[in-house]
């Protein structure tokens, strides 16, 4: 197979990750329903258990860290439902991945219109 | 026969909806958005539709990576809006219109579009807000035919694919028997990317000139692979894939009514055009 | 690069999995339809499949009309046989090609076949008895690749669409950089009907046509719309799309190195062939 | 739109019959798993009302007629499911639609082969 392409900072959600992301995202689509956010928040470690999870991937909830979940095969769409839990917005998401602050990161998105 | 009025394409940011709920159209913030709709509203009061067919992407509400279909369209009688995870309000259902549903099925399979045909469907806020944005009192005046679009899973349709499934859209129908106007909508974009270390990408002058094509050279953007089109818009920023639906199922003279960029909403370049088909 | 052994197009009726689990092989009604595998099993032997790309239609089992696909692709790591409502006994699990998969996904997509990916999938009688009737001690010596296609809700992707897929799954295979053997399967058919005042619809002469062009004209069944096929080879004959699919993919010379025709086994018309590819 | 071509004594499963069929090919897809079939069989009535069966629907599961059950929008690959809960075969059912005894049925089949 040909040499895939890379776009620097971003993931291509396409077989290879998402081969390795299956449960994590199967996990995270279960929280579109209210009763399984609420079992996860009661005990997380057998909320991730129960969808067998990789220590990897368990890691990366435990942190609550983007970075490791994406690199942990989790795809955005269904990340979203995750942070959703902890009332994570998306500039939150951007400040944490990004290293900046909050305020710092809408100012990037603001420069961007200009 | 059936007459398409029209493409409204648009933004479906998530957020949009909780600044819905809290009434926050006025807000400096949010104002630049909104005021993006009354003329949309104004040219949907002339024209009169009937049908809305929604072109959008689902986002891990309705399909799982279980079985991830690159095209679905629904086939039922009603689609609820429901809970997708982060406590946005719901909305009222949306009726189904099942005679045109599945005469566009039927007309779509004939064509050579594998589509996945759906008898029940939920669906989420890339449907609903482009729905609320144009009837903010949320009494749907119209029946609704979804048309779904894979934007998660990679390869994504091609977005040269994607306009030859709105001209088969157009085709179809423009050979439905029943005297009734059509509008079509495309929802999602423009550039943004949420995650990884290029969160915040933003890319307005791709936005610009994508928009400009949407009017006066519809398959400008049909050169670009889903992995162009990432580079240049940002991992959600292919979203745009259903305004080319959407484009590529207007079947005449293409003018534009109303256009409305503003950046950021959220992460993302906010834009909305209204185009009508004569 | 990956090889294309030939293809084996087989009947899949859910008696024969109560037969096997019975040991009837040997009894008079079964022996004419057993009788046929001794050959086969013979020539798989000889070309030593790695991979059995496996083309069947889900009898709702894995899939239900609230999201029909028209074509789907799995993409798991393995594949169970489950309960699909009559106690038929399950066999063991089937090991995913998880690499094929995904290389014939991309490939697939890539050449406008609108897949559904299938990262979970659970697989019935038309998927297990044909692995079973060349590996009757059910220890699978190779791993496998479902290509699924509709054959429940109406239009059916034609046969043509059905032809055209299975040339893509033939390019898909060959530029495949794996020096690995495949053998490509399509299963269900003959003529049969099970429903309606019709049932028991059988067509000997169409099935003997149809089993001739496989060999020496294979693009004949592609004049027939799905209706036509329904008239001619009852409404679940529909099932030799499967085949269709499977012969679209041989890449080669083909030659026919068995078959096998016996009219009934259950309600249906019972065939196999086996056809090289070089 | 076109009339439609006429098969005698078949259906075509399309959208006009998928319509009408929906929740009886629900309730048939269900019986996949062996506690749907036993609840079932423990309290037909509750079952198809947990379903919105129609009262048409529900005439044709109460009498176990195939006919019946394809004008009210069955589909024969979930119908089998139906039929396998109480152990009828392809040619029980065969005989049953076309008015055969189940003998003349296999011998009419019998036929087809010469
Ligand atoms: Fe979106
Ligand atoms: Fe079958």
């Amino acid at each position: 197979m040909s040499e895939k392409r890379v776009i620097p900072g971003t993931t291509i959600f396409d077989g290879d990750v998402a081969r390795t992301g299956y449960a994590l995202n199967k996990m995270c689509y279960s929280f579109n329903e209210k009763a399984n956010r609420e079992e996860f928040l009661k005990d997380e470690d057998a909320y991730c258990t129960k969808y067998g999870l990789n220590d990897q991937q368990r890691a990366a909830i435990a942190a609550k860290n983007v970075l490791q979940l994406l690199a942990a095969g989790g795809n955005a769409y269904f990340l979203a439902k995750f942070g959703g839990i902890f009332g994570l917005d998306m500039q939150d998401i951007g400040a944490q991945q990004t290293g900046m602050t909050k305020e710092e990161f809408k100012a990037k998105l603001v420069a961007a219109g200009r | 026969m059936a007459n398409i009025v029209g493409a409204i394409t648009t933004t479906h940011v998530p957020s949009i909806g909780g600044a819905i709920a809290k009434g926050l159209q006025q807000d400096p913030y949010w104002k630049p958005f909104f005021d993006g709709f009354p003329k949309a509203r104004d040219w949907v009061a002339k024209v009169k539709p009937d049908v809305v067919v929604m072109v959008y992407n689902d986002h891990g509400l309705n399909f799982f990576l279980d079985k991830q279909p690159t095209f679905a369209i629904g086939c039922a009688p009603e689609y609820k809006s429901v809970d997708e995870g982060w406590g946005i309000p719901t909305m009222p259902a949306f009726q189904g219109d099942e005679d045109l549903s599945w005469h566009l099925q039927k007309s779509l399979i004939g064509d050579e579009f594998d589509m996945v045909t759906c008898q029940e469907m939920v669906v989420d806020h890339a449907f609903t807000l482009p729905m609320a944005f144009l009837w903010p009192d949320q009494k749907w005046p119209v029946r609704v035919v979804p048309i779904n679009v894979n934007t998660v899973l990679f390869p994504l349709p091609s977005a040269k694919r994607c306009y030859k499934l709105g001209q088969a859209i157009g085709r179809a129908v423009a050979a439905y028997d029943k005297n009734i106007n059509v509008l079509v909508m495309g929802t999602g974009g423009l550039s943004h990317q949420l995650e990884g270390k290029r969160a915040g990408h933003i890319n307005k002058e791709f936005d610009l000139k994508f928009m400009d094509s949407m009017v006066n050279d519809p398959t400008w953007a049909t050169q670009y692979s889903d992995v162009d089109l990432v580079e240049h818009t940002g991992t959600q920023g292919v979203e745009l894939l259903n305004w080319l639906v959407a484009r590529g199922a207007l079947t005449g003279k293409v003018t534009l009514e109303h256009s409305n960029f503003h950046i950021p909403i959220s992460n993302t370049a906010a834009a909305t055009m209204v185009l009508a088909n004569n």
